[in-house]
């Protein structure tokens, strides 16, 4: 991650991606969306794919994604982003499409997208951003939103047997056989951070190998909906989301293993 | 390391995971109305460089850089 | 009477409360009136505005263009009505905030330290409660009174923040009666 | 006026429905009516009655069109895009006969466009965005107490006529708050013997839209164009206001005829004859209302938040020597009354 | 099974089900869809519940179930059929909903429904009949279609880096924690059948007792679009699609196995 | 003529999309265009391009979004309940000026409905079925060989406008086969600077229809606006027959047109002065020529497969004295053209 | 049994499954042009009833009775 | 030349194939031509049908409402051809499955034994070259060259189904010449 600035006195350890632009995030205070963007930046600039990165973007907080990297970008519909970058790969082998997707976006208007893009093993990468929560709309109940959780449309907490269970997005799709890579992450703490980065660099690998689906689930903190402080959002994950969402790695098919071997951390 | 304050949404992630603990709110806000994180004054020379806080800001507002030990 | 108000500030500077008091105040003395807030581009950040039409009559417009009372909470308001405020209409400005002035000889004005004064009655956030004070003072679109009420109805049970509010409100009247009499 | 409370506009919809005696509620999240779910979300439990939030707005449609061919009131709400998701449901529902309600609360477009309200949906809702030959009884509310109102006779209308019914309010007057007078609850629902409710004692039912031969299918269509053709006789509605000594007439609905009420008060205090004609119902278009009117007026506007769809209605209406204008805003803006007052002060010197 | 008329001097021991109308199936000859139908009629005989049931057609060869079953009906959008149960249910619980599906409906345009009704738990009950390929339309690929295996639009065999892999559904749902009792079955052999009926009539009992999603999955024979004669299409079932998608119970919660143990296999 | 070929409608617009250079097709089956899919499922990957039968319509026109967003000449094909879940793609792509061909081999509607032809989705196509201000160029071919020709001329239309275009046939002529003139293959496209092919040595490309401010969306709506204007202008095509000495015209498109011309031919013979105007150009609706036409005959008669959705847009032409009649079919049921000679003797006699 | 010759579609599925092997295509087709499945003649006797064609039938065409003993 | 040719039976019959001969034949002689088939509901048993028109000019419906020449090869399609055939129209009926005959004076008939023809040759299910046969034989709106040289490009490999063919429909022409002389 250092970068040497040969000229410079002093060398830069952390800094803004090359492949993002300089604008601010629209996001709240403590949005993990925040965190999310740098490292599929970070991942960008050390994979060297920023020319060849098509950033697909979809409906929730993470709407204008397009607009923070350097690189070419594109809306889809809501939830349909999978098929949009499903497209761009099959006519630009060449290219490198990724989606980034909140969970109203991905689990639920979206499920019929992401679940066939898995089963055709599309050649793609999905940045799969789990707040429990829709953001944009202001905070009703996801997919994944948990039992008993407040939304403001659960404002009671999710109970299920009105509004059902929560999905486990990893574990589902790791059933379909297109998938090379599944792994879910989180970014509540700067080890967190590190494994997140791991995770969504060997996602793009997974990609850049040809090897097929690669989805990195981050669950990720929504303070603003969660009703709680930026510092409070991040123990918060720990305590209600880790139970009901492992972390960890559902699907490593062997090539994507032996991957993982030859690059190390790198 | 070095924090752009007004990029600073004041979500204080860096306060909170700075091993070091030289990180404080500060006590004005900035020109979007948040409550920028900044150094200790007394504490600057304690930060190692380990880059945690820039790693937790979810809005790349803080870069780090190490002085290169002269050869 | 017919009045059409716009309220500009931050978010989080109680921009739409002090609009939502006003359209409550004037739904009580039973009036016909429109509250009208911006909403979406505006959530997250940036400058939030509503309007509130207060009148006797059936109302048209939901929106409105020359408000004829206008409270500019931060500049990119302020901006915008110094243009927009109809001629012979009245437009405050929070000068805690605000530096700039205004040159339009058509128009009243109040410049109010909304949260200095504030401030002296015990919280520097509630600077919305001074400035509808002192609009109520240079026009009473509903009666003080109105207001109090409300803020008793909704604020019964937590009475230091009633209190503080009430306090707000009186200083911005008060000091606004005394500061451009007539 | 003690019966009077202030309300939204999205909150007086689910009010009205809840009023209504809608049995059921099926929505997805989009702005600008997530506080209309959100109410639901809450009221409809506290009512026994059915709330689902939905995993699209698709599942919504198709939801609703399993509650009310199950012969209860149903509901969906949504806006601009997720309405276009919804048009194949709405032709199936036209198809099959199946009385419900859905609410667009239409924001700027096209494509994922912009959260500002809008009328650009005029087309989709009332010549029918889906395929097929049917029609959508569309009710334009333009104030807070029609949003209630709309949503009660919403659900009167489509039950009489069994036909899906859009109440077409734009993102402005969902968030407008305005006094309301609260209506009494329905309390007696029509009989549906045709619904889908278990064949207990009775032959069985089938709620289809569909034949293997279209020389099967056409007779149905026919008793639907049938049942249109009544729609039209029986239940246009319309609102003229200085019509009798109007030189100039403006046709609006919605937040655009708000505007245009202003603009008439501005343009009467400076002397202009304007009058305003303001079709509540949509589809059917008050179209005769309006050719009569083109027999005495001569000199039309049209003011639409879109690029020029009411004015085709407008156009189909008047006689051959009416003259027609437009003054519109579009993509999410409102249109002040200034802007149409100038339009009026063009065409009446 | 069995029904005893006293009254004549013989046992019927198999005839159409009371549940069922007398008018003859629109299918091809040997079309497992015909045995399907008769097993959901022959269970809600048995259930009693004609008078609650109410078939959710689809759209594909079963489009018009509907008009095969005495008991009230209704045409679904294609694929949105658990929608459509999921509503009827909610609005009146005393109801017997099912779906019936294709692989096409359910698997491909229905996903994000089925899926859904699923992740709510929907008391609904779910016959997916798995064909391999889109009958009605005359023979496409469907999700399900084996690789290799000629379709219309899969005319030199399916291949996965062209058309993805085949979706095992069961598998699928029952990583949602919603589903109460899946299970796949078949119908090309007597036992098969049999344990078919069994595994539909589980299935509805299941709804019965209010334990959530039930779904089964019966693998069927598509005779004209796999081009075989219906007698080597239970051969070529058999031998194709049981590889690729084995047989047997893969959700069966605590309460439905005690139901189950409890009735036993009446 | 050895460069004519025998060929199914649906097969000739496969064919002419291949002719046209469409490097990605997506669809999914749905009768009557079934054998158009099954045939690209063969032809494209033949000719190394893209094919992907699509999990539903939905994805199909989101995938056309993305490939031709990513400079691609891209193509899906349906019938009409897919064309109705493509509304909200659609309203997409006329937002992003995503340039794309999506045909609808119409069908009987409304709902599941049945097979048979039709053009009951006019309205859907021609006004947009989807939300917010935009309108699709909507070519009507009404033979095989135009199926292959306007397939082809789609693609250019598309291009030249950055917009998406509309094939719409009804589903008989999907399944009707005629000699068909083969074309030369298309071998220079057009330069797409704007298209998302990764940012190498360029500014990075974006392709959006939103803003966050209704304010900043707007403007965009205005280009549009203009565009739409720029296609009235200058792509209206029509064909007219027999209208120099014709006292009645009928206005027809698609399998319907072909009805009226066996009615014209034997009107003609029974010494009636029939002409037959026919819109090539649903959207630009050539209103010009039309209302010109009027200026001279006064009587029309238009003849559609549905229940009165081409005959707003006719009537939206012709001035104020011109009379005009409907002759119909809908619901999947042809049009014969003795019922089309009956009405045209009821006229002129 | 009986076979309802007229709905049958001549899948001879009935014919391949039946343990007693009684049953066989007949050599005429029916109204809807297709082969039904009959009994051979002399079999007739050997139907044990055990319904498996009528279980194997995909059009419902077989009714499977058995004459009650007297007791 | 103008003929509009319509053709019924069961699936299986051959209808659509002999309507698509009909069709290339047309269309090898450099004649307009439109082969409609019917499509869908008839997929799956039921009744089967298409329309060839044939014409020296622009063709207009694709449908044909009265047909000039109507092939009947079930009772079924008999029953609607016995109206719709045009006056001085042909109506070709196949005596091997359709007992029934018309009573229309203004129509020519022929009632060929199609399927028996065809056992004579060796296949029963080729009833519809037989029909066929009868057809050029009675209105050669196409040569019978032409569809023997069609058959041959088509089925050249398969010599032995190719001969069978070609035999049919010699036989429902000789069989028609010969029995309907003039
Ligand atoms: C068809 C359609 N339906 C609904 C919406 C409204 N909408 C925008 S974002 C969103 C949900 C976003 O939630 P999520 O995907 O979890 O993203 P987050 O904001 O939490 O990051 C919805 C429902 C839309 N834009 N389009
Ligand atoms: C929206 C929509 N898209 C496509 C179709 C066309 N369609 C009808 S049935 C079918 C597929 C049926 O396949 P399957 O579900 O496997 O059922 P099967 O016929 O094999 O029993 C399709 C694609 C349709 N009716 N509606
Ligand atoms: S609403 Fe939640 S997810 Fe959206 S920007 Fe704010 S914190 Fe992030
Ligand atoms: S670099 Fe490390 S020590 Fe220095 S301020 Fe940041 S977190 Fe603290
Ligand atoms: S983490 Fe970043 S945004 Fe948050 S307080 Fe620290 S510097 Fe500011
Ligand atoms: S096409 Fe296949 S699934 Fe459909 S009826 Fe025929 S055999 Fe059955
Ligand atoms: S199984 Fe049934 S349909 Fe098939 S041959 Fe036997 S009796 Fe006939
Ligand atoms: S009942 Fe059993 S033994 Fe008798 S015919 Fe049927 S399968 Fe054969
Ligand atoms: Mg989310
Ligand atoms: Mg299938």
């Amino acid at each position: 991650m250092a970068r040497l600035n040969s000229k410079e006195a002093e060398t830069i350890l952390y800094q803004r991606p090359e492949s993002m632009e300089a604008r601010p995030f629209h996001f709240c205070p403590g949005c993990g969306h925040g965190i999310v963007f740098r490292l599929v930046g970070e991942v960008i600039d050390e994979l060297k794919i920023r020319e060849r990165a098509i950033c697909v973007a979809s409906i929730g907080c993470s709407v204008n994604s397009y607009e923070y990297f350097k690189c070419d970008g594109l809306e889809s519909a809501h939830g349909r982003a999978p098929a949009v970058a499903t497209a761009i790969k099959r006519c630009h082998p060449d290219l490198v499409p990724f989606t980034y997707q909140g969970d109203g976006d991905l689990a639920a208007i979206g499920t019929a997208e992401i679940v066939h893009a898995c089963a055709r093993g599309e050649n793609i990468t999905t940045i799969f951003v789990n707040n429990a929560i829709y953001g944009m709309t202001g905070g009703q109940m996801a997919p994944t939103t948990l039992l008993d959780m407040y939304s403001t449309s659960t404002t009671a907490g999710r109970k299920s047997a009105l509004a059902g269970y929560p999905i486990r997005v990893c574990e589902m799709l790791s059933t379909l056989e297109g998938t090379a890579y599944i792994a879910r992450v989180t970014v509540n703490s700067p080890a967190a951070v590190r494994k997140a980065k791991q995770a969504i660099k060997l996602a793009f690998r997974t990609q850049l190998a040809n090897l097929g689906m690669s989805l990195v689930e981050v669950l990720s903190p929504c303070p603003t909906n969660w009703r709680v402080e930026p510092v409070k959002a991040m123990d918060w994950l720990a305590e209600h989301m880790l139970p009901q969402y492992p972390l960890g790695e559902y699907k490593v098919i062997e090539a994507v293993a032996a991957l993982k071997k030859e690059v190390g951390n790198a | 390391m070095v924090i752009d304050t007004e990029r600073c949404k004041g979500c204080h992630l860096c306060i909170a995971f700075c091993p070091k603990e030289i990180l404080r709110a500060a006590d004005h806000i900035n020109r979007m109305g948040y409550t920028p994180a900044e150094v200790e004054e007394k504490k600057t020379n304690e930060c190692t460089g380990c880059g945690i806080c820039a790693m937790m800001c979810p809005d790349i507002a803080i870069t780090v850089h190490r002085l290169n030990k002269p050869k | 009477m017919h009045e059409e108000i716009t309220i500009g500030g931050f978010g989080g500077q109680g921009v739409l409360f002090i609009g939502r008091l006003l359209t409550e105040a004037a739904f009580r003395e039973e009036r016909e009136v429109v509250y009208m807030p911006a909403y979406g581009a505006e959530k997250r950040g940036g400058t939030v505005w509503c309007n509130v039409t207060i009148s006797d009559e059936r109302i048209g417009a939901l929106f409105i263009a020359r408000p004829t009372i206008a409270v500019a909470m931060n500049s990119a308001s302020l901006n915008r009505f110094k243009q927009t405020t109809k001629a012979d209409g009245l437009l405050i400005v929070n000068k805690s905030l605000v530096p700039e002035t205004v040159s339009r000889g058509d128009i009243s004005t109040v410049y109010i330290p909304a949260n200095d004064l504030a401030t002296e009655v015990g919280n520097s956030d509630i600077g919305n409660l001074v400035v509808l004070g002192a609009l109520l003072a240079r026009r009473p679109v509903v009666s003080l009174d109105s207001i109090h009420q409300i803020m008793k109805d909704s604020l019964g049970e937590k009475q230091q923040l009633l209190q503080m509010n009430q306090k707000a409100l009186e200083k911005g009247y008060r000091w606004t009666k005394k500061e451009y009499t007539g | 006026m003690s019966e009077k409370t202030l309300m939204a506009g999205n909150i007086a919809i689910a009010e009205g429905a809840i009023l209504a005696h809608c049995q059921a509620y099926f929505g997805y999240p989009i702005t600008p009516q997530n506080e209309l779910l959100e109410h639901m979300s809450k009221r409809m439990p506290e009512e026994g009655r059915v709330f689902v939030q939905t995993e699209s707005e698709l599942a919504a449609i198709n939801m609703v069109y399993g509650a009310a061919a199950s012969g209860c009131r149903a509901m969906t709400t949504t806006s601009s895009p997720g309405f276009s998701l919804q048009q194949e449901g709405l032709s199936y529902m036209a198809g099959a006969e199946i009385p419900a309600v859905v609410v667009n609360v239409m924001r700027g477009g096209p494509g994922l466009g912009d959260i500002g309200g809008a009328q650009g949906d005029y087309f989709q809702a009332v010549k029918g965005g889906g395929h097929g030959d049917y029609h959508l009884i569309t009710l334009a509310p333009s104030s807070v107490q029609e949003m209630m109102d709309f949503a009660m006779l919403a659900f009167e209308l489509a039950d009489k006529y069994r036909n899906p019914v859009i109440l077409l309010p734009d993102g402005f007057l969902g968030q407008a708050i305005e006094p309301v007078v609260m209506r009494p609850p329905v309390t007696k629902l029509p009989e549906k013997p045709w619904a889908i409710t278990g064949a207990r004692g009775r032959p069985k039912n089938i709620i289809n839209s569909f034949a293997m031969d279209p020389v099967d299918y056409q007779p149905h269509v026919a008793l639907l164009r049938q049942k249109f053709q009544r729609i039209k006789q029986n239940e246009v509605r319309y609102e003229g206001i200085n019509l009798d000594d109007a030189a100039l007439v403006m046709v609006a609905y919605g937040s655009a005829f708000r505007s245009a009420m202003t603009a008439m008060q501005m343009a009467r205090q400076a002397g202009l004859k304007v009058g305003i004609f303001r079709p509540i119902t949509l589809f059917p278009f008050p179209v005769a209302p309006l050719s009569n009117l083109s027999q005495k007026v001569k000199s039309f506007l049209v003011v639409e938040l879109s690029l020029g769809q009411l004015i085709e209605d407008v156009r189909l209406s008047l006689s051959a020597e009416a003259k027609v204008e437009l003054v519109n805003q579009f993509g999410g803006v409102p249109i002040s009354a200034d802007e149409i007052l100038e339009a009026i002060e063009k065409i009446m010197k």
